[in-house]
């Protein structure tokens, strides 16, 4: 099973890292799927099935399929992928690969010291190395609609807002209403309206 | 048994109360006059049948309780909302909705040309209501309740012609001085809390009675601020400046409001708390002493006014100066007897000066009025049925055998007694010639002016009843020395509540020799009225031309100077203070405050680049940079 | 006939958990929220933010999880599932807001969005 | 025989068996609608046409292997082989028979939903690679429907779940041993088999590959190969559907008489036969009304499924 955690992790970094190089979106899509899978590869491994399962099931099955619908209602075509190689330039990586370091001499330094308790004493070996546990789906359904069931109220409100909120957003809106109020509309006088006048006035 | 019926009579009022706020534009004046007089109407039979009830079949220990529902509970303090009655409780419930059904009746007719005719009735309403609520309070938290809701209302119905300024200024003033009083009164609630630990009145009594010294620290402080209280309610020496005033408001307000109920509050409160006071015998002479300056300070204010209105305010004023000699001297009985007994004839004198008022078309001023013993009889007849009963005329007034109580009581009141006495004594002389001043010179000489109106029966029925009342009144208690079958009755009915006087009753010998001498003194009064204001007033205008005359009509007309007094140390001072701190000097601190703030928000909206990137990259950076101390700080 | 089976048979293949140090898999966590966070700065294209942001809740999804592990408490997983819930309204608002804004400015530029007005 | 050789026997012999039921379904589709409508059916081939597939095999594997120009060539490959490999993965966790399954996973029923939920990005992948206007309108369609109908296919089986205590489907099926799901959950079966045609996109909810309105759909742009691993993939789906509804609401392996990979076979195939008759037999609804039913019909009875079930299950308990 090590191995299979090794292979994981390795494929989860590299499309990970694969996502945020790309220049073609669905390409990069594609990648994040492989990453989620991969991490629920992990999640797997580490005694976590249930998770694993909801990880495909929602993340990559559900919540990318959006995405996916997203970018084939927008079309990017090619004009798009000539913009992302415009925007794509060296110094733009410069700012986050610093802190992306800072972050990583954090961690090495963290690795490196002794593992030390708040108030100074050690701790014990067995803190040091841990291992997993396996997690059955029983014990995080006992768990969720036992302690956390003010959470999963919380999260079925969150959810309720977020579809009222997409269902708002995404509401069948003609584009001259982004642009100002339309004006009274008669055959052929709407061709003589120039856009860019709508877009001072509002 | 009538008695678990006890609490529709504070609730019918405060029923009518809601329908006329919330309907009471809608409604027109008819069925509006119905509801804010048959609530209260109701509530009186009520409280009669509760009364026949609670006399026939006592419920046990002369005591019955209804507790409706637990109000809050904190802590330990769980005040209820409990009604309790005994006798005391029931005679002012009698009283209050009798007296306050005639009034409401009377202002049916009195109010029908105003424009806010329901809102009237609903103010009244809401008054009787919380006065109701005020009497059979079973726990001092609940008695606040009711004593603010009065005390809200009659700032609301003195102030209740608005638009005139001069009436918000009455009622603002109304409502501030009598604040100062309840301001004592809610410390003394916290005192008396935070050292017996209940508000409960008679668990506290007992209470008090069990752990506190007689004539201690504690009892005395907390007399003290409930007489604080009361002072100011019942418009005391020093607090009576705003009654004077709250005759801005309409007559019957002027009636039930600031006459007969609500500047009793202040009696009724001493009267229920009674041990407390008994406990603390140095405030209780305290009471005794301002009530006999009080009587006459505002008895010799009422002997100079003019305005008719405010002639019977002082009068109350003294008149309650009275009840509160009787209560220093712990004749509470007596004091409450006189309370009823003013509650009849006060409204009467207020219902009949409002006849002859609205009669002049709003005329108040008493010089300009003369004659109307022709023009008006009925509003004649009645009045005089009710200043016979201010001037205690002997035997066949209620006023006299009250105040004759009072008197009696006040001489047997130990070594202080004497002075006591000789001052309620003074009074009754003052009580009768200002009286019968304002009768001659309003009902008798030759007419100045021709009356418009004339009483139509909505308000001839209270006048009647009324006078019938100032008159009939009195029976209930003869006095012992007439040896009559059911003397005293009043006062023997009351001692299943209060204590019976403290000092010994005095002999019938003496007694009889008081009352001749109160009666002496209170036909001598109207005879001095009769000789300087009927047959030779050009005595009085020569009295009052000499320079002391005029020194002391001066002083006595603007009472005292008090007005003045409180103009020229608190408020004046007050209005200096404000205007020169009229760029409040606290505010420079909180000015620089904003400007520190003002400061960063120019600083900081120069980051308000509107890029969503440059926040992320910022937004990365501050959490970078907070892990990082976190790791390399441990 | 039926052969007789046993009423829970045990798995064919059982999971060893015991062999997976906790370490790694924090480390692994922690590269891919890095590698979120480098994407959410570096890119200009709305989607691709979206889409490292996503990144991001999963690494740190990863971290609750395999710390429940750790200990062998469900909690990690149920952090988890509300990581997933808030995931998923987080996405459907977000996507709607890149459809409104590829409207409005004609393109999926993060930067174009600079002004706060109508 | 080592654990380990059985094991493999196990593994290849179900891949074996998918497959080959998979290819013979193009056969006993062709036959079973001709029967039903009253004419012949492919009968050329080997007795009775029997071989049929073979020939159409070989026929598609001679075909050119032809990638569009202005394809996403990438995508354009991948697409296809998403929907196999998804089915024949979600295929591990059937137990065929008592000693027969290639995983016994505790959380089997919800391996299966995963990997059926990744069979959308075949579809919906491969229309947007074609790069062409009625694909992806097929794509956009396919994905809207498997999506929507997702979410009430795994609510429906949690009323077996609930009653079963567990997601292994051994134990589901074990658990059925006295009475067979379909009886208490008779709504929960009709849902899933509903959803399961929708999934796959078979009549009448075939709106994806619509031909009268949309050529061909999301494949309109396939040949060859290619072309065939999606018809491969929908008949592999068909079978999956019917194992599981064999399994969850029938009681998979259990019956009387015959031995236990019989009676799966037996059931599996019945339900396999239904999903072709309701191709002969159905027509196909509108777009708006299909997105219309699941959302608004069939969620809420799954809903309600759910909720009496498990009201009856505590009040019982």
């Amino acid at each position: 099973m090590i191995y299979a955690f090794y292979i994981a992790a390795a494929v989860a970094i590299v499309s990970t890292a694969m996502v945020i190089v790309q220049m073609n979106i669905v390409h990069a899509l594609l990648y994040l799927i492989l990453s989620l899978l991969s991490v629920a590869v992990i999640f797997f491994v580490v005694g976590a099935p249930f998770v694993a399962a909801l990880e495909v099931i929602i993340y990559a099955g559900a919540i990318m399929i959006l995405f996916v619908f997203v970018i084939m209602m927008l079309n990017l075509g090619t004009q798009s992928y000539r913009t992302e190689k415009g925007w794509m330039r060296v110094w733009t990586w410069v700012g986050p690969v610093l802190l992306a370091s800072v972050l990583l001499a954090d961690v090495v330094y963290m690795l490196v010291s002794p593992a030390r308790l708040p108030g100074g004493g050690r701790l014990p070996p067995a803190f040091v190395r841990p291992y997993a546990m396996m997690v059955g789906p029983r014990a995080v359904g006992v768990t969720l609609f036992g302690p956390y069931l003010i959470g999963v109220e919380l999260a079925s409100i969150l959810l309720l807002s977020g579809l009222i909120g997409a269902l708002h957003l995404g509401r069948a809106v003609r584009p001259e209403s982004f642009i100002g109020p339309v004006s009274a509309k008669k055959p052929g006088s709407s061709k003589k309206t120039d856009r860019g006048e709508g877009t001072v006035k509002k | 048994m009538m008695l678990p019926y006890l609490w529709l009579i504070p609730a019918l009022p405060f029923a009518g109360f809601l329908v006329l706020s919330v309907l009471g534009r809608r409604m027109g004046n008819g069925p509006a006059a119905a509801v804010g007089v048959g609530s209260v109407g109701l509530s009186a039979l009520v409280a009669i049948l509760v009364a026949s009830s609670f006399i026939n079949a006592p419920p046990p220990a002369h005591v019955y309780t209804q507790t409706l529902w637990r109000w809050i509970s904190v802590g330990g303090f769980a005040p209820g909302v409990m009604l309790y009655l005994d006798s005391l409780s029931l005679i002012m419930v009698l009283v209050v909705t009798v007296v306050g059904f005639l009034i409401h009746l009377y202002s049916a007719e009195f109010m029908a040309a105003d424009d806010g005719y329901s809102r009237f009735f609903a103010y009244m309403n809401l008054f009787v209501g919380s006065m109701l609520v005020l009497v059979l309070a079973g726990n001092l938290l609940f008695l606040y309740l009711g004593w603010e809701g009065v005390g809200l209302c009659s700032y609301l119905l003195i102030g209740f012609w608005y638009r005139e300024p001069e009436n918000g200024a009455a009622a603002i003033k109304a409502f501030v001085v009598t604040r100062v009083g309840d301001t004592a009164l809610a410390i003394g609630l916290f005192l008396i809390f935070i050292n017996l630990g209940t508000l409960d009145i008679q668990r506290m009594m007992n209470l008090a009675a069990l752990h506190w010294r007689p004539g201690g620290a504690l009892p005395t402080i907390a007399a003290a601020l409930l007489l604080g209280g009361a002072i100011g309610k019942s418009a005391q020496l020093p607090l009576q400046t705003w009654l004077p005033d709250a005759m801005a408001g309409p007559t019957p307000v002027s009636a039930l409001i600031h006459a007969a109920t609500m500047v009793t509050a202040g009696v009724y409160l001493i009267a229920r708390t009674n041990v407390l006071f008994t406990m603390a015998p140095a405030v209780q002479i305290a009471v005794a002493v301002i009530g006999a300056a009080t009587l006459l300070v505002s008895g010799m204010s009422a002997l100079v006014q003019h305005d008719i209105k405010r002639v019977l305010a002082y009068s109350t004023i003294s008149q309650i100066g009275y009840m509160f000699v009787a209560l220093g001297v712990g004749a509470w009985s007596a004091a409450i007897f006189h309370f009823m007994t003013h509650a009849f004839f006060k409204a009467l004198l207020f219902l009949g000066a409002g006849a002859v008022i609205a009669g002049l078309g709003g005329e108040h001023d008493i010089f300009r009025m003369g004659g109307l013993r022709r023009q008006m009889p009925l509003a004649f007849w009645c009045f005089l049925a009710g200043a016979c009963s201010l001037s205690a005329l002997p035997l066949v007034t209620a006023g006299f055998y009250s105040k004759g109580l009072i008197l009696s009581s006040a001489w047997e009141a130990g070594r202080a007694g004497f002075w006591l006495w000789a001052a309620a004594i003074a009074g009754a002389l003052l009580t009768s010639i200002y009286t019968f001043r304002l009768v001659f010179i309003v009902f008798f000489g030759e007419a100045k002016a021709k009356i418009s109106k004339k009483p139509g029966p909505r308000a001839a029925i209270p006048l009647v009843i009324l006078a019938f009342l100032s008159v009939a009144g009195g029976f209930v208690n003869f006095p012992a020395f007439f040896g009559i079958k059911g003397s005293m009755f009043f006062s023997r009915f009351l001692a299943s509540a209060l204590p019976s006087a403290t000092y010994a009753a005095p002999l019938p010998e003496t007694d009889l020799l008081l009352e001749a001498v109160a009666a002496i003194v209170s036909l001598a009064g109207i005879y001095v009225a009769y000789f300087f204001f009927l047959s030779s007033p050009e005595y009085s205008r020569e009295m009052a031309g000499t320079a002391i005359g005029k020194v002391l009509k001066r002083f006595w007309f603007e009472d005292w100077g008090f007005d003045w007094l409180y103009e020229k140390t608190l408020a004046a001072p007050y209005r200096w203070l404000a205007r020169t701190n009229r760029n409040d000097a606290v505010d420079l601190f909180y000015s620089f405050i904003a400007k520190v703030n003002m400061f960063f928000h120019y600083g900081l909206s120069l980051s308000q680049t509107g890029k969503v990137r440059f926040y992320a990259a910022v937004i990365a950076l501050g959490a970078v940079v907070t892990i990082t101390i976190a790791v390399f700080a441990r | 006939m039926m052969p007789p089976i046993p009423a829970n048979p045990a798995p064919v293949n059982p999971l060893r958990m015991d062999m997976i140090p906790m370490n790694y898999a924090l480390i692994v966590a922690w590269v891919l929220f890095v590698i979120g966070v480098i994407g959410v700065l570096a890119r200009r294209n709305l989607l691709f933010i979206l889409m490292s942001v996503e990144i991001m809740l999963n690494a740190s999804g990863l971290a609750f999880v395999v710390a429940g592990s750790r200990w062998g408490q469900p909690d990690g997983q149920i952090m988890f599932i509300f990581i997933l819930a808030m995931a998923a309204a987080e996405v459907s608002v977000g996507l709607a807001l890149v459809l409104l804004a590829y409207h409005r400015f004609g393109g999926l530029d993060a930067d174009a969005a600079n002004r706060m007005k109508g | 025989m080592s654990v380990t050789v059985q094991y493999l026997i196990i593994v290849f012999g179900v891949l074996a068996v998918t497959l080959g039921i998979a290819a013979m379904l193009i056969w006993v589709e062709r036959r079973l609608l001709a029967f039903w409508q009253d004419r012949y059916g492919p009968n050329r081939v080997g007795p009775f046409g029997i071989l049929q597939p073979v020939a159409d095999f070989i026929k598609i594997m001679a075909k050119e292997d032809w990638i569009p120009p202005f394809a996403d060539a990438p995508v354009f490959i991948i697409a296809p082989a998403i929907i196999v490999v998804a089915v024949l993965l979600s295929f591990a966790v059937i137990p065929w028979a008592p000693s027969i399954s290639v995983a016994d996973l505790n959380v089997g029923l919800l391996y299966f939903l995963a990997f059926s939920s990744l069979g959308v990005y075949s579809v919906a992948l491969g229309g947007w690679a074609s790069d062409n206007k009625y694909a992806l309108l097929g794509a956009l369609r396919a994905s809207a429907q498997m999506i929507s109908y997702e979410v009430f296919m795994g609510l429906s089986l949690m009323g077996v779940v609930m009653l079963a205590g567990s997601f292994n489907l051994r134990v589901i099926v074990e658990a059925q041993r006295k009475l067979w799901f379909v009886v208490p959950q008779f709504l929960g079966f009709v849902i899933f088999f509903i959803a399961g045609v929708a999934e796959t996109h078979r009549l009448p909810f075939d709106l994806p590959e619509a031909e009268s309105e949309l050529v061909a759909g999301f494949h309109a742009e396939y040949s060859g190969m290619k072309f065939g691993l999606f018809f491969v993939g929908e008949y592999l789906g068909i079978t999956l559907i019917s194992a599981l509804t064999a399994t969850l609401f029938f009681g998979g392996w259990l019956g009387p008489v015959l031995p236990p990979l019989a009676w799966f076979f037996i059931k599996t195939f019945f339900f396999i036969g239904v999903f072709i008759l309701l191709r002969a037999a159905l027509p196909r609804p509108r777009y708006d009304q299909l997105i219309r039913l699941g959302w608004k019909v069939m969620l809420p009875l799954a809903l309600l499924n759910l909720v009496v079930t498990g009201g009856i299950i505590l009040a019982a308990r």
